[in-house]
């Protein structure tokens, strides 16, 4: 632990009470931790990012022209592998979560400040052993790590990259055991669970599913390593094993591992429609409450990715109607947002923009998943481009467009800067144009039956394919400027006040940057949550 | 190929008795998805419209919490759309269910996947590669299995699809209803060229197919290449007809249920064939000894095909279908107490041809 | 905030005693019993033995009779998940061979 | 204890951001927990492989179950068990702050742990020996089912393997824990790491209580206490 030294005159805050590389890498403090997430998964994401762009300039022409067929299926895995484990799964939580839960329940820090940054030195290590992989040759499994292909046939570095991924799970594990501990015993005096922002609770379901899903991954391609490594068999179909057997566990986690993604992203919508709306949610309880549905059904949903994999139809009936019944949740979270809005006092900044953009594109991914949890349906439609668009509408147009939103919404609070409003409004414009741009015409591509995962395809795509190719330029500009702006600001923004949205959460009471121990004295909550009436200290900003 | 493909089309061929009610349950999908997506996006559009405060005049007074839930709403916004995705769901199910029950007339086709092609044998002997002759208004049954990796046999105009085990057997039928040649896509990755891994069904008139099938193999019927392989590896020599050797009777067996040793039984198909040919002592019939050598490795994915066709026909499978049972008839079934195992010793070539992949194929089929 | 001010619950020695004697009993009874053909039962018996040994010592040996109602709760939630997660994938496993259709 | 430091409101133990002795040892314990339950579900995974191959293959279950010495389990599990008592009396020691007791019951664990990693040693060793170890040199002498057996000796070692890991990680943190409490670190208003140690080291134990029966005890009606 680091023990602050005694508070200096000169408006001391986090980033600034102790300097050096030192200071940061040997730090307890959740905030600073928080930044060391946000660079590294920032850098995951960027390299993430340059894959895409390799897959969408190839697939501009039907035939193989750019990368042979080897290179490419390692650059979709790749894509895959970065983005779902290092960018996606962390993005969130360990960066906004990680910096705001302790503020927003007037916490000091997390309850375990030296575990947390040990989960941001595995979460590194873990991105070595990718990181050695993809330049040692890459891997062809593709992010889901099929047996027997993996395990007997891959020409890739599956062990090293199924380490990478198992090393990589024990972050998410101790990210999420410390945010589950520290809500639990670290609340405020006074802050009740119904006055917690949602942002805490959507935090709570995410982190539950990390903790009960996420070893079971983590042991599954510990199998897979050890079945690839030493030929003894846990899956392989030549001593009797049953590749569905791996698929069944593989998804017990990584169906979940979409609500780890998009619930964290929920709670930060939640949080921007009612600040921007100066309204207390509609619906506080029931959006409380359908995060917790959500991870609890969530666990139960995992088969409707087997409906065609040699799953008995009647557990793939079960899997169907119950991945039904976890889409209500969802719709209950959307038309909630919507109706924050009514009658509230809409500003159209920034972070709002994204927000909305998440509402809207979200509920197109959603909706599409009703497509593909109805079995009948599903059979025509998995395993081609229908299920690529969907989770890039849940993935992308959900929880990136969240993160981007809670970006832009505590940028002010992180940092004490503000960023361009002319250009991040411009960004929020082409990433949304643009993301439609790139993953409507996949919908239409696959109800025609273009499969997923193909190098070369049949002419009559083409069409769709070059549209989507277009629409990925549009949405990488949309990406690039925040950050640029966003880089800028850190020196040459406006001074940020301590609360320039006019939110209410305990982390607007604080200084921007806040101090070392976020608060002068622990606050006491004696109102309920988004209680907009009480705001004082009202500085407008654009 | 044969086909001249279409620039620009938003529905792919509609070619087998699925396409029309799958086309009709993605409709309704699409016109609910349509009035949700616009339903959501015009309140935000309106609201965000309607309510908006310019910039520049500070952070809005607080405003009475007049709305801030109502359980009316709440119940009306979930209920709805529940029972709108039941509809989904049980129209979903009747589609599968149908796709899962093949008819009893079905023709049978064996299809066996290997990186990186289809590989599809007719009972009649025509083999073929990443094409598939079907004639129209039939009913066809695919048997599937694969050499190496999972694959998944996919044809966009028939909207079905399923997922090719190695180790396993899968099922798949449908009703060509239109003359024409069609994409087989391979849609599980399967490594390097998965995306080659496509093939053409040409679907033929009642004439056309029966002129294809005549230009035949020249090597039998599958069944008829079935017995002779089943005749080298030497099985009729415990396996003999009316149960009098040292192993179970074969004959009319196929499709019956069969009881084990351990007061479990089985259904005699194509996954427990195949699990007691490589794997003889998983499960033992009732009354005989663990005699039996396994034949793991000596056997080809598609010899396998073969002879579980010709095991099929042996005897009459009439009326067999699929998930009824058959009572076996204890009569046919003699009790051994002989020991040695009368294996030829030479061990057939034909049989043993392929392949290094042959050691991964194994049995996953997993009855009880 | 839950005051929790009993911060320990020092449980008497005779009670790890008598949960120890218990363990070891029930070690050699359920190797014992493993002889006894009993059929199908046999796994029964094993595994309710090995859950009552198990139960006695999360109770006793890890003092989770005399915890927090979370910690209680967690315990649930963990037991709870590990047979979702076994029951659901057996029970697929259990009825693939209903249809009568291979792959079905 | 002579050594005992005297604790006030704000002890020498206590963290910066947390307000109360209780509230540091409270989250300690729920993290250990929180932790526990993710092991749950570690071991859930292989759990389920075996459930999964043991019913489609009872026959090779049984017959390569019955390859390996139910005495040496038996007795493993017993001295694992005591391990547990030793344990539990050490947490107890601690809590009422006798420091040689508390030493000498973690010492006595220590060794009892061990013993029972010795034990799981000398039956790797027998199958090796025997070629029972899954790979191309495989062998089940007499075994029904031989195909189908590697599957139940990969998950053999599989679990045995992931346990005995388990302990060994157990036995670093007993032997930093052991200098520890020799040293003085732990009184009975603070001993938080001898009792989260306390709770891991049952957790092995448990799990092994669902080895030992799963691992050793298939079928053994027809070949008895052998």
């Amino acid at each position: 632990m680091i023990t602050a030294p005694p508070p200096e005159k000169t408006t001391p805050n986090y980033l600034n009470h102790q300097h050096g590389l030192k200071s940061w890498l040997l730090t307890g403090d959740h905030k600073r931790i928080g930044i060391l997430y946000l660079i590294s998964v920032t850098m995951f994401f960027a390299l993430g990012g340059l894959f895409a762009a390799l897959i969408r300039l190839e697939l501009t022409t039907p035939a193989g022209d750019l990368l042979e067929s080897n290179q490419y299926n390692k650059v979709f895995t790749m894509h895959g592998v970065l983005m779902v484990f290092f960018f996606l799964i962390p993005s969130i939580p360990a960066t906004l979560g990680n910096f705001l839960i302790p503020m927003m329940i007037g916490a000091k820090d997390l309850a375990f400040p030296k575990i947390n940054l040990l989960s941001w030195y595995i979460y590194v290590l873990g991105g070595i052993f990718t990181l050695y992989v993809l330049l040692t040759g890459g891997i062809d499994t593709g992010w889901t790590f099929y047996t027997p292909f993996s395990t007997s046939y891959s020409n890739g570095y599956v062990i090293a990259a199924g380490l990478g991924i198992f090393i990589n799970g024990f972050s998410s594990i101790l990210t999420g055991l410390n945010f589950i501990v520290t809500i639990h015993r670290m609340r405020a005096p006074g802050l009740t669970w119904f006055r917690l922002p949602l942002f805490v609770w959507a935090h709570y379901a995410t982190a539950a599913i990390m903790i009960l899903g996420t070893p079971v991954v983590a042991v599954t391609l510990f199998l897979v390593v050890l079945e690839r490594g030493f030929h003894i068999g846990f899956f392989d179909p030549a001593y009797g094993g049953d590749p569905v057997l791996f698929q069944h566990l593989f998804w017990f986690y990584s169906h979940p591992a979409v609500y780890i993604m998009v619930l964290p992203s929920m709670g930060v919508v939640s949080e921007v429609i009612s600040t921007f709306s100066s309204k207390k949610p509609f619906g506080y309880t029931f959006i409380a409450f359908s995060s917790v549905a959500i991870a609890v059904f969530g666990f139960l949903v995992w088969g409707h990715h087997l409906f065609v994999a040699g799953q008995s139809i009647y557990a793939g009936l079960v899997f169907s109607v119950l991945s039904y019944i976890v889409a209500i949740p969802s719709a209950v979270k959307v038309f909630n947002w919507a109706a924050t809005m009514y009658k509230g006092q809409v500003r159209l900044e920034t972070p709002m923009l994204y927000s909305l953009g998440f509402i809207g594109l979200f509920t197109i991914g959603g909706l599409t998943g009703l497509f593909l949890a109805s079995f009948g349906m599903n059979v025509h439609l998995t395993d081609t481009y229908f299920v690529v668009a969907h989770f890039h509408y849940t993935m992308v147009g959900g929880a990136l467009l969240g993160y981007l939103s809670g970006i832009h919404f505590w940028w002010p609070k992180i940092f004490g800067r503000m960023y361009s409003q002319v250009w991040s409004k411009v960004s929020a414009a082409l990433v949304f144009v643009g993301f439609n741009l790139t993953f409507f015409p996949q919908f239409l591509l696959g109800y025609m039956g273009m499969p997923r995962r193909y190098h070369v395809y049949p002419p009559e795509f083409q069409v769709f394919n070059v549209l989507s190719s277009a629409g990925a330029s549009v949405l990488a500009l949309g990406l690039l400027l925040p950050a640029i702006y966003l880089t800028w600001s850190l020196k040459y923004g406006e001074v940020a006040s301590a609360n320039p949205w006019g939110a209410t959460g305990l982390e607007w009471q604080t200084s921007s940057p806040p101090i070392a121990e976020n608060f002068e004295v622990t606050p006491v909550v004696t109102t309920e949550a988004y209680d907009y009436s009480t705001q004082q200290e009202v500085v407008h900003v654009g | 190929m044969t086909m001249e493909p279409k620039s620009f089309q938003l529905f792919p061929e509609s070619a087998s008795n699925f396409a029309p009610s799958v086309d009709g349950l993605y409709t309704y999908m699409v016109v609910v998805s349509a009035f949700f997506s616009l339903l959501v996006g015009f309140l935000i559009v309106y609201f965000a419209v309607k309510y908006r405060k310019k910039p520049g005049q500070g952070i809005p007074a607080p405003i009475n919490d007049h709305s801030i839930g109502s359980m009316i709403l709440e119940i009306t916004w979930s209920v709805i759309p529940l029972a709108l995705s039941l509809v989904m769901f049980a129209w979903g199910a009747s589609i599968v269910f149908h796709e899962s029950r093949p008819p009893a007339d079905a023709i049978n086709i064996y299809v066996t996947g290997k990186r990186w092609m289809w590989k599809i044998q007719h009972m009649e002997g025509a083999r073929e590669i990443n094409e598939l002759h079907v004639p129209v208004g039939k009913n066809i049954r695919l048997t599937m299995t694969s050499e190496d990796v999972i694959h998944d046999f996919f044809v966009p105009a028939f909207r079905t699809k399923a997922d090719v085990l190695p180790g396993r057997y899968t099922t798949e039928w449908f009703q060509p209803t239109k003359i024409g040649d069609y994409h087989i896509f391979c849609a599980e990755y399967c490594g390097t060229k998965h995306s080659g891994m496509i093939g053409w069904v040409h679907v033929l008139s009642a004439e056309d197919y029966d002129k294809w099938l005549a230009q035949g193999s020249g090597e039998g019927s599958m069944a008829e290449q079935g017995e002779s392989l089943f005749n080298q590896l030497g099985c009729g020599n415990c396996h003999v007809k009316g149960g009098h050797g040292r192993a179970p009777n074969l004959y009319g067996a196929f499709g019956t249920k069969v009881d084990l040793s351990d007061g479990t039984s089985v259904r005699f198909d194509e996954s427990y064939t195949r699990e007691s040919i490589i794997y003889p002592q998983a499960k033992i019939v009732a009354g005989y000894d663990r005699i039996m050598p396994t034949f793991k490795g000596l056997i080809s994915d598609e010899g396998m095909l073969k002879l579980i066709e010709y095991i099929k026909s042996l005897g009459d499978p009439n009326g067999v279908v699929p998930g009824k049972t058959l009572t076996s008839e204890p009569s046919d079934i003699q009790k051994s107490g002989q020991m040695a195992v009368p294996m030829s010793e030479e061990k057939p070539q034909a049989a043993n041809k392929s392949t290094a992949s042959a050691g991964t194929s194994a049995n996953a089929g997993r009855q009880q | 905030m839950s005051d929790h001010n009993e911060q320990h619950h020092i449980v008497p020695v005779p009670v790890y005693i008598a949960v120890f004697l218990t363990l070891i009993a029930m070690t050699w009874v359920t190797a014992w019993v493993s002889t006894v053909d009993l059929g199908h039962l046999n796994i029964f018996v094993a595994l309710s033995i090995a859950i009552f040994k198990a139960s006695i010592v999360i109770l006793f040996f890890m003092h989770v009779k005399y915890g927090t109602r979370l910690t209680k709760m967690i315990v649930l939630a963990g037991i709870y998940w590990l047979i979702l997660l076994l029951f659901i994938v057996m029970a697929d496993l259990w009825t693939r061979t209903w249809m009568g259709v291979p792959g079905r | 204890m002579a050594s005992q430091i005297v604790q006030h409101e704000h002890s020498s133990t206590l963290k910066h951001h947390f307000a109360s002795d209780a509230q540091q040892l409270d989250a300690a314990t729920i993290g250990m927990w929180l932790f526990l339950v993710t092991e749950i579900m570690f071991f859930g995974g292989l759990f389920l492989a075996y459930f999964a191959y043991r019913q489609a293959y009872p026959a090779a279950f049984a017959s390569a179950s019955n390859k390996t010495n139910l005495w040496l389990g038996a007795a493993n599990t017993t001295v694992l068990i005591c391990s547990s008592l030793t344990m539990a009396l050490a947490v107890h020691a601690a809590s009422l702050g006798k420091r040689t007791l508390l030493v000498l019951f973690l010492i006595l664990t220590l060794l009892l742990g061990g013993a029972f990693l010795g034990v799981k040693a000398y039956e790797y060793h027998d199958k090796w020996v025997h070629h029972e170890i899954p790979g191309a040199h495989f062998e089940c002498e007499g075994c029904e089912d031989a195909g189908h057996a590697p599957l139940f000796f990969s998950l053999y070692f599989g679990m045995t393997g992931l346990h005995a890991t388990h302990m060994l990680v157990g036995f670093v943190l007993l032997v930093i824990i052991i200098v520890q409490a020799a040293r003085g670190k732990f009184t009975a208003k603070w001993y938080t790491p001898v009792e989260m140690f306390g709770l891991y080291w049952h957790f092995v134990d448990i799990v092994w209580i669902f080895l030992f029966p799963l691992l050793y005890l298939i079928d053994r009606s027809h070949t008895g206490l052998k």
